[in-house]
């Protein structure tokens, strides 16, 4: 259960732009062990569709981008990979699916046959046996009826079906992890419940690793072990599910818990603000990224930019200089909340 | 389907009246006569008169068109005054030449364009891709006309290499219509292609940005494959429009070159008929050529259907 | 109406048997198909609250905001704002109660010309309906950047000079610049993000205060919805399935949807129990015509009488009623 | 004058080029003849119709398919074709014509007299200067192979207007000729040495060789003498634009051509072309004799004070070798009815005097519309030239360029224009002058009609030379028109095409052969 | 103390627009040269008269033909006039009427578009003549309505208008459907705008970079056009100078005098060159999501421009 699958060190994007460098995603350290859900949260725009992007090596590093850092998986860094070798694990060993699944399937060829494109790209196969591997893999992904599904074309699906399509090839060639970059944002919070609870479900049958990129952080406590916070293209808190939520050490964490709306929430109750604006990626500041808009800022964080490091009495690790001094913000209100209206709602369901 | 095909060339209908109209109308506006230029330079204004009854030019114009249209109905589209047959036939015979030069101009321009295009999006910002910008300008500023007359000066008259001139159809030997057709379509080529290229290059850009090559690339899949099997079919509805278009233009469009080149084909046909005021046969050509521009453009939209699966005709 | 709450309160606008279906060509498909948006919708929003819609995308609560507002014109039934029917004014005379009721946009990228700066763009409703000077009209403007948060530099910013934030509050501006009594705000927030979110409905809360506003606030969202609405109508389908004070319906959703709906919502909490899911089938295309319930397709306990007849409206308390037959 | 045939040849005609011909090594000894010839129209032919055709190029096809009675030798005389002989009354005025006898036409019918009257009947009605001279009277067949002709009065021009090559008086089967419509016969059946095949209109007139073709006698001279058809198939190949049927030509498609003065340089060094030059047409500038100002003989005059011919010319031709001056309406080669009378008029090129008249008519800076096109001949360069020279002193001038078509139907309208100079097909008698009638520049002059007839109905050499130089006397004082000169074209001719001869610049390809190219 | 700021914040505005836009234009190669290009056009046009050596008329029978020399730069036609003087002459012809007529077109063009894309039942009338116009081919047109019309050089520029007024019209239809779309035309029409102000205010800049890149086509295609028509005869009407005029004269003469040919040539594609470039490049400038994708320039200035407004919200 410990054992690391994948390991970033240090990870930086930069985006080749006529001036210069971009440095999307600078500063990005994560660990995700065998059959661990990890989940990546943080704003729109801060990187995290690049990270993903970055440990599969997506973009055209003749033309795009510049990496730096390193990528471990199983102990190759997949950053000095030849562009063949990385071609045999994409799709194999680390697999990924996107945000948008109505626009992820290519439309104009049959949903089976995108399937097996992927066996066959990796595996010696025959075009039957991975005909038949792909039927099954749709059952697996709880698509009714897949004999006929398998001849249909994307758009004869409904985006719940192509989401879990999108799923299929992804497990297509039994990847050790997956990827899946906001899987759920394009749909409804009726079907997200459906790809969450699949996705769940597949984690523990299949033990297979998941980065789950979300910047809902409902979804994350329901669903991953371990929460990787990121701000400006940087990590700036990864903790235990639990933990974080009980006790959010950085102070964006705990802006993003406070600003949430919450189902199981006091109604009424004023949302927590914070003012102050984001830096350009271009223009960044000296120190703390996050110093703009934090009500903890001292002297230091103007100056000297922080790094990722333990704190004090948890396990997280956490890129604030004031991470020990912030109090710890009591559990969230829905503990006291929960007992009211929640339960009711699940009883309801269930009854 | 069969219903749908129809449906749109019933909808033509609308199109063709109006035109059938608007030729009516400059019909009615241009000076000069078809009796005058059969009975030619001085000739006697009581014979001219009388050719003019006779054929029944006399006439209001009303009743004139009334009359067409009525035959126009029955698919009698009259007859020519100075080619000795009916509108139909001679359309018929000179549509022959039109489409050869039309298809001969497509294929030599999807054969350059195509891999120019493919290539430029593929190395965007490199050698292929400045290529392109530079064929395709070109393309688009040198007149078809202007090439033809250095083509010929080199090709027919300095190396006499191909005929500088006419038109054999297929009957008289494969060799013989291809040499008659190669200046004439090589001329009109560099626009066809030009456009053309452009359009694939874009398409192909705008679909290697799209997330399902994303996908095909994250399962693995070699770069030659995303090209050809992802990019390049779904790049494909608007290489086909504009290539359904570019084949439109050029039936409609061929004229000058039909007139250096000597092609007795649509354009030919029509300037002659023009200058003669061969009034059917304006009619019957503008409407044809009409037809004929629809029809393409129906066909593009049926091949939509093969070409993406989302789009059904119903 | 049916369930007309007790007249305590002043009804702002009361919307009766509305119905409007678009004819559509397919984007891909030369055939046209009928889109039955909405579906014999009635209610009522009062003076000073705020009336949340909530509802599966595609369910025709954005059809019906811009409905309200005349934006696309109804099939049939009447639109009541203060007695007036508005479905029966020609436009001329509609443009009168424009004033009055304002709307803001869910996507505040494209609900901005890109072209106009920013003050010209809060000056154009002053302009439309002649009110003020040019002077008077831009000391308004600036006012009423301020009042959302904004700079006076603002004003001449072009709108992609803006973060989605900012723009929505230029959104809001625009809408709140004539002093409208109704405003209805179509997924004002679903496009930004938790931190930005947040400023935006405290905006909307504090403003609704010092300019006695009422709102018709769309959102796909319940947890935003509960935040911000004192009474709550659930759409499926075209259809208002379920209605009632928030308070109510969140502690006893009647109607299997809304029991669904709140089921699916994630809790962040990770201590919370998890729930089993139950649900299963997915939403039928609105291009559809389904007998019965539209609900039935995904319902647990859909009968044979779902089937067939379309349920009618059951009271759950005074202010709270489902169409369910099993309410 | 008792004429039976008249079969004397006189002297060579200008281009000669039959006897230059004859003159030339044979190069092409021992090679093999071709049987096919690809010849360049360079003008669209509206119709084959012979009685309907006034275009040079319809000729070039009809001469070959179709014979008339008479033909021009070289010297414009007419020489019986299908006739055998003919007599005329004393008084000039009954004809009577003696058919050839065993002719058969294209489709194997024999040629009768109720053939030739009815055609020629036909082609009366049809071409105006047949009309304008035997309208009111009839031929008539006598019998099988004798056709009448009883005039009111005596026409000199008579035998002329039956082998003019312009609306050809050419003889084809009867049927043919009733089943006519108004825009021409349906079918093309002739006598002459070549049947049609196939006409596919705007490309080529396919003719080939009419094995029964009956030749008149005599030694070949115009189109009149023997014919023989020495190819089996003629391709006229129609060839509009000037720059592509020369490349042709240089290509090798066609082994003739019409050279411009300017292409002259590609041509002539080459041994195995040979260079014709022969007579092709006269130009005149025609007033509009309703116009406003020209309706005023004075404005005439101006105009024709101030006509420098020669810079005109050059205009035209580019090279003085391709033009003459030439005072007459009528060749010089055409000895009978050339004249000088009234040529102080010609070729003024005085400018005071012009301006001198135009202030005496009270000129006040009108506008003269020249009416041109830019679609054939060189109508084009002549206005250009001519408004050029108006300028100079001061005539506002304004050039209305239109397409054949609408110049046709725009010189026909007397408010449309006031001058229009063009180029003119020199007929062999003035009755056939197109510019002496009303239908060119509305000529309305009894005095005109007068002489015009008086020459007509002259009978012997004197008095035709006496009524004829009072009547170009006249021409010159009405001023109608002013003559400006007599133009000539090159043709270029390979070596392996040999015998073309050329009458009014219009190519006779029977006793054409053609060997094939090395 | 407002007015000051105000002035002070609209100074600062219309600088940093002015700094973009030129700094975009420099870094715009196909603008700068289309631009340089134009300006060559453009002096030419204006100062043909001045800059050529003779007069674009004077025949000088005896010097036709003669080939480039000192005194006649390109040499002379058939009738010895300067093929220098004439091509500057012709040029300016020819741009003139390209101008004109494509203005035309665009204008008209606009208006059609514009409102068919508004009113559906306009739609359905205006669109149906513009098929029907638009399926005749514009040479085949140009020269029945020559024709009808009869030859001048106003005649020519109306007859290519109408010709072209259907390319412009489904152009600015169908950016004027897309833009009737967005979200901010719905936008106006809840404040209660009216249909004109709609129309001209929000929905016609829309179709602006469409419409200049379309225009500047029309534009290029008229100055081909116009030429192919005097190489068929009905263009404008000799001794006019007009680049088609000496092609069709040139012709002739192609044997011989290839620099009749090859000088108006070379000047009608320059022309149309320009033309074609500089509608490019204007369309770079003006669409404000310039971005192709991928276009790193236009791509960084969208990134760091969008967020350096920014005082507290996203980055998006
Ligand atoms: N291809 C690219 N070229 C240049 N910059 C890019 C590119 N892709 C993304 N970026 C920039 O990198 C930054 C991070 O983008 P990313 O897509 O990772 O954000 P994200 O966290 O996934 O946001 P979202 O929640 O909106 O998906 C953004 O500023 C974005 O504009
Ligand atoms: N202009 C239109 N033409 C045709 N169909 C339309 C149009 N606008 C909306 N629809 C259809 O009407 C139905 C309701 O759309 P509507 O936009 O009201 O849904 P919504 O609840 O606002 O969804 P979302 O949450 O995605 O905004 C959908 O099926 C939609 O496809
Ligand atoms: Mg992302
Ligand atoms: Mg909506």
């Amino acid at each position: 259960m410990t054992k690391p699958i994948l390991e970033i060190k240090e990870l930086k994007t930069s985006f080749k732009a006529y001036n210069g460098l971009l440095p999307a995603v600078d500063g990005v350290s994560l660990t995700v062990n065998e059959g661990e859900i990890v989940g990546v949260v943080g704003e729109s725009g801060c990187g995290k569709s690049v990270t993903a992007q970055s440990i599969l090596r997506l973009f055209d590093e003749r033309k795009e981008v510049k990496y730096e850092g390193e990528i471990s998986y199983g102990g190759v860094n997949l950053l000095s990979l030849k562009a063949k070798q990385m071609s045999s694990i994409r799709g194999n060993d680390i697999s990924m699916i996107f945000q948008d699944p109505l626009t992820s399937l290519n439309p104009v060829y049959p949903i089976g046959e995108q399937i097996v494109e992927a066996m066959l790209a990796h595996q010696r196969i025959s075009k039957k046996q991975a005909m038949q591997r792909a039927i099954e893999l749709l059952q697996l992904t709880g698509i009714p009826s897949p004999q006929e599904r398998y001849h249909q074309y994307p758009h004869q699906l409904s985006g719940g079906m192509r989401q879990r399509v999108m799923i299929a090839i992804a497990l297509a060639c039994r990847p050790k992890l997956l990827i899946a970059d906001e899987p759920t944002t394009a749909l409804d919070v009726t079907i997200q419940a459906q790809i969450m609870s699949l996705l769940a479900r597949l984690n523990k049958q299949l033990n297979m690793s998941i980065l789950l990129i979300t910047h809902d952080l409902g979804i994350v406590a329901e669903t991953c072990h371990k929460v990787v916070v990121m701000y400006l293209g940087q990590v700036v808190e990864t903790a235990s599910v639990q933990e974080l939520f009980q006790s959010p050490r950085h102070p964006y964490t705990q802006a993003l818990l406070q600003a949430m709306p919450r189902i199981d929430s006091e109604r009424g109750k004023p949302l927590t603000v914070i003012e102050g604006s984001l830096p350009t990626l271009n223009q960044l500041p000296q120190g703390c990224r996050f110093v703009s808009r934090c009500s903890y800022a001292t002297e230091k964080c103007h100056s000297a930019s922080p790094i990722l490091k333990p704190v004090e009495g948890v396990q997280a690790l956490v890129r604030c200089w004031n991470a020990d001094l912030i109090k710890i913000e009591s559990r969230s209100q829905g503990q006291q909340a929960r007992s009211g209206g929640e339960d009711h709602v699940i009883q309801s369901v269930q009854s | 389907m069969a219903i749908y095909v129809l449906k749109r060339l019933l909808a033509l209908v609308p199109t063709l009246f109006i035109m059938s109209v608007i030729v009516f109308i400059i019909i009615y506006l241009i000076p000069g006569d078809p009796a005058r230029v059969m009975l030619g330079d001085g000739a006697d204004e009581a014979t001219i008169q009388q050719v003019r009854e006779q054929m029944g030019l006399n006439q209001p114009v009303l009743p004139q068109y009334i009359n067409w249209i009525s035959g126009a109905l029955q698919g009698n589209f009259g007859e020519s005054y100075f080619l000795g047959k009916s509108v139909m036939a001679a359309i018929g015979e000179h549509a022959g030449p039109t489409f050869s030069l039309a298809v001969l101009a497509l294929l030599l321009s999807l054969c350059t364009a195509i891999p120019l295009g493919i290539a430029a999006a593929k190395h965007q910002g490199g050698l292929a891709d400045k290529l392109l910008t530079a064929f395709s300008l070109l393309g688009m500023a040198i007149p078809g006309f202007l090439l033809s007359l250095f083509l010929v000066l080199l090709f027919a008259v300095k190396l006499k290499w191909l005929p500088v001139s006419g038109y054999a159809s297929l009957q008289d030997g494969v060799w013989s219509y291809l040499k008659h057709l190669i200046l004439p379509a090589v001329s009109l080529s560099p626009l066809m292609g030009a456009i053309i290229a452009r359009m694939v290059r874009s398409s192909m850009l705008e679909v290697m940005n799209q997330s399902y090559v994303k996908t095909a690339r994250a399962k693995g899949v070699s770069e030659h494959r995303v090209i050809y099997k992802h990019v390049l079919r779904n790049a494909l509805i608007p290489i086909i429009t504009v290539t359904g278009g570019a084949f439109g233009t050029l039936l409609a469009g061929a004229a000058v070159i039909e007139t250096v080149f000597n092609i007795p084909g649509l354009g030919q046909l029509l300037v002659h008929s023009v200058a003669r005021r061969d009034y059917a046969v304006i009619q019957g050509i503008v409407l044809f050529i009409a037809f004929l521009y629809v029809a393409v453009n129906l066909i593009v939209d049926l091949l939509y259907v093969v070409a993406d699966p989302r789009v059904r005709l119903e | 109406m049916l369930f007309n709450p007790s007249n305590r309160r002043k009804p702002l606008l009361q919307v009766e048997n509305l119905h409007k279906s678009y004819w559509s060509k397919a984007k891909n498909s030369f055939k046209k198909a009928r889109v039955r948006a909405i579906r014999d919708v009635s209610f009522t929003i009062f003076a000073g609250e705020t009336y949340g819609l909530v509802g599966e995308s595609g369910c025709g609560k954005s059809t019906l905001g811009k409905t309200l507002l005349r934006l696309t014109e109804q099939d049939s039934g009447s639109i009541l704002y203060e007695g007036n029917d508005l479905a029966k004014l020609s436009s001329k005379q509609l443009r009168h109660y424009r004033k009055e009721l304002q709307m803001v946009f869910q996507d505040p990228y494209s609900s901005l010309n890109p072209r106009i700066v920013v003050g010209e763009a809060l000056e154009e409703p002053l302009h439309v309906h002649r009110i003020g000077t040019p002077q008077e009209r831009t000391e308004r403007a600036m006012d009423m950047l301020a009042a959302v948060g904004l700079k006076r530099e603002h004003y001449y910013s072009l709108p992609h000079q803006l973060s989605g934030g900012q723009r929505q509050r230029i959104g809001l501006a625009r809408a709140l610049i004539v002093h409208p009594k109704l405003v209805v705000c179509d997924e004002p927030v679903s496009a930004l993000d938790v931190i930005i979110q947040a400023q935006i409905i405290q905006l909307l809360k504090r403003l609704q205060h010092d300019m006695n506003l009422t709102y018709l606030f769309i959102s796909h969202d319940i947890s935003v919805v509960r935040h911000i609405s004192d009474r709550i109508g659930v759409m499926y389908l075209g259809r208002l399935v379920e209605e009632g004070d928030t308070e109510s319906l969140f502690q006893q959703p009647t109607h299997p949807y809304t029991k669904l709906l709140l089921s699916a919502v994630p809790v962040p909490d990770p201590f919370a129990v998890k729930k089993e899911w139950q649900q299963e089938g997915e939403l039928p295309s609105p291009l559809e015509k389904i007998a019965g319930c539209s609900f039935h397709t995904r319902c647990p306990y859909a009968t044979e009488r779902c089937r067939l007849e379309e349920p009618e409206p059951k009271r759950v308390n005074e202010e709270h009623w489902a169409a369910c037959h099993y309410a | 004058a008792n004429g039976t045939n008249n079969s004397n040849i006189s002297s060579p005609g200008p281009t000669d080029a039959a006897s230059a011909d004859a003159n030339v090594v044979d190069a092409n000894e021992g090679k093999e003849l071709a049987t096919e010839l690809k010849f360049p129209l360079d003008q669209s032919i509206p119709t084959l119709d012979p009685h309907l055709s006034l275009g040079g190029s319809n000729s070039t096809v009809v001469l070959n398919v179709f014979e008339g009675l008479f033909s021009f030798n070289s010297s414009y005389e007419p020489v019986p074709s299908l006739a055998e002989s003919y007599e005329v009354s004393e008084d000039g005025k009954n004809y009577v014509f003696h058919l050839r006898q065993g002719i058969t036409f294209h489709n194997g019918k024999e040629l009768k007299a109720e053939d030739a009257a009815a055609s020629l009947n036909r082609w009366k009605e049809l071409a105006p200067r047949a009309k304008s001279s035997f309208g009111e009277s009839e031929f008539e067949a006598q019998d099988d192979y004798t056709v009448v002709l009883n005039l009111n009065e005596p026409k000199n021009d008579t035998l002329a207007q039956l082998s003019h090559v312009l609306n050809f008086a050419a003889i084809m089967p009867k049927e043919v000729v009733e089943s006519a419509g108004p825009d021409g016969v349906k079918e093309y059946i002739g006598t002459g040495p070549f049947k049609l095949v196939e006409w596919k209109a705007d490309q080529y007139i396919h003719v080939s060789k009419f094995e029964n073709y009956q030749s008149p006698d005599g030694e070949s001279d115009g189109f009149a003498g023997k014919r023989e058809a020495l190819v089996n198939d003629i391709y006229f190949t129609l060839a509009l634009d000037n720059a592509t049927r020369f490349s042709s030509f240089l290509a090798g498609d066609f082994d003739y051509v019409d050279v411009s003065i300017d292409n002259l340089p590609l041509v002539e060094n080459d041994d195995s072309i040979e260079l014709v030059k022969d007579l092709s047409t006269d130009f005149n500038l025609i007033f509009n004799k309703k116009s406003p100002l020209f309706s005023d003989i004075a404005y005439r005059q101006a105009v024709a004070a101030l006509v420098n011919a020669e810079e005109i010319l050059l205009g035209i031709t580019s090279t003085p070798d391709l033009y003459r001056l030439n005072p007459s309406y009528m060749y010089e080669e055409n000895a009978k009815w050339y004249s000088e009378a009234g040529s102080e008029a010609y070729n003024q090129s005085n400018p005071e005097e012009a301006k001198r008249l135009l202030a005496e008519a009270g000129y006040n800076g009108e506008v003269v519309r020249l009416l041109t096109t830019k679609d054939t001949g060189s109508f084009y360069n002549a206005s250009l030239m001519l408004q050029a020279q108006l300028e100079a002193i001061g005539v506002k001038t304004q050039l209305d360029i239109y397409d054949y078509a609408t110049m046709l139907t725009k010189r026909a309208d007397a408010t449309a224009w006031d001058i229009y100079l063009g180029p003119f097909i020199v007929p062999s008698t003035p009755s056939q002058l197109l510019y002496l009638n009303p239908s060119y520049g509305f000529a309305e002059d009894a005095k005109l009609a007068e002489l015009l007839k008086k020459a007509t109905a002259a009978l012997t050499d004197e008095e035709i030379k006496e009524a004829n130089d009072e009547l170009q006397a006249y021409v010159w004082e009405y001023l109608g028109n002013v003559k400006i000169g007599d133009t000539y074209r090159y043709k270029a001719i390979r070596s392996n095409l040999q015998g073309v001869t050329t009458l009014y610049g219009i190519p006779n390809l029977s006793n054409t052969k053609v060997y094939k190219k090395s | 103390m407002v007015k000051r700021q105000q002035a002070e914040a609209i100074n600062l505005y219309k600088l940093a627009r002015r700094e973009q836009l030129l700094q975009q234009a420099f870094t715009n190669t196909r603008l700068l040269w289309g631009s340089l290009l134009a300006i060559l056009l453009l002096v030419v046009a204006l100062f043909a008269p001045w800059l050529s050596t003779y007069k674009p008329l004077e025949v000088d029978i005896v010097n036709r033909l003669a080939g480039p020399s000192t005194q006649h730069l390109f040499g002379t036609d058939n009738f010895g006039r300067d093929v220098f003087s004439r091509v500057l002459h012709g040029l300016r012809n020819s741009v003139q009427v390209g101008f004109i007529a494509s203005l035309l077109a665009s204008a008209i063009g606009l208006v059609v578009g514009l409102y068919a894309a508004m009113y559906r039942w306009l739609d359905q009338l205006l669109m149906r003549i513009m098929d029907a116009l638009f399926a005749f081919p514009a040479i085949l047109l140009a020269i029945a309505i020559m024709a009808a019309l009869g030859a001048s050089m106003l005649n020519l520029m109306m007859c290519l208008a109408i010709v072209f007024i259907p390319s412009v019209a489904r152009i600015v239809r169908s950016s004027a459907v897309v833009a009737k779309q967005q979200a901010y035309i719905e936008a106006q029409r809840a404040i209660g705008s009216s249909d004109t102000r709609m129309i001209w205010q929000h929905i016609m800049p829309n179709t602006l970079p469409a419409l200049i890149v379309q225009g500047s086509f029309v534009f290029a295609e008229s100055i081909i056009v116009e030429a192919a028509l005097s190489f068929l005869g009905a263009g404008i009407p000799a001794p006019t100078p007009s680049l088609g005029n000496q092609l069709s004269e040139g012709k002739m003469f192609i044997f011989q005098s290839w620099w009749m040919t090859l000088f108006p040539g070379i000047a009608l594609i320059v022309a149309v060159l320009a033309v074609y470039l500089l509608g490019d490049g204007f369309r770079d400038l003006l669409d404000p999501h310039t971005a192709k994708k991928g276009h790193a320039k236009a791509l960084y200035k969208r990134l760091s421009g969008l967020n350096q407004a920014g005082k507290e919200g996203t980055a998006s």
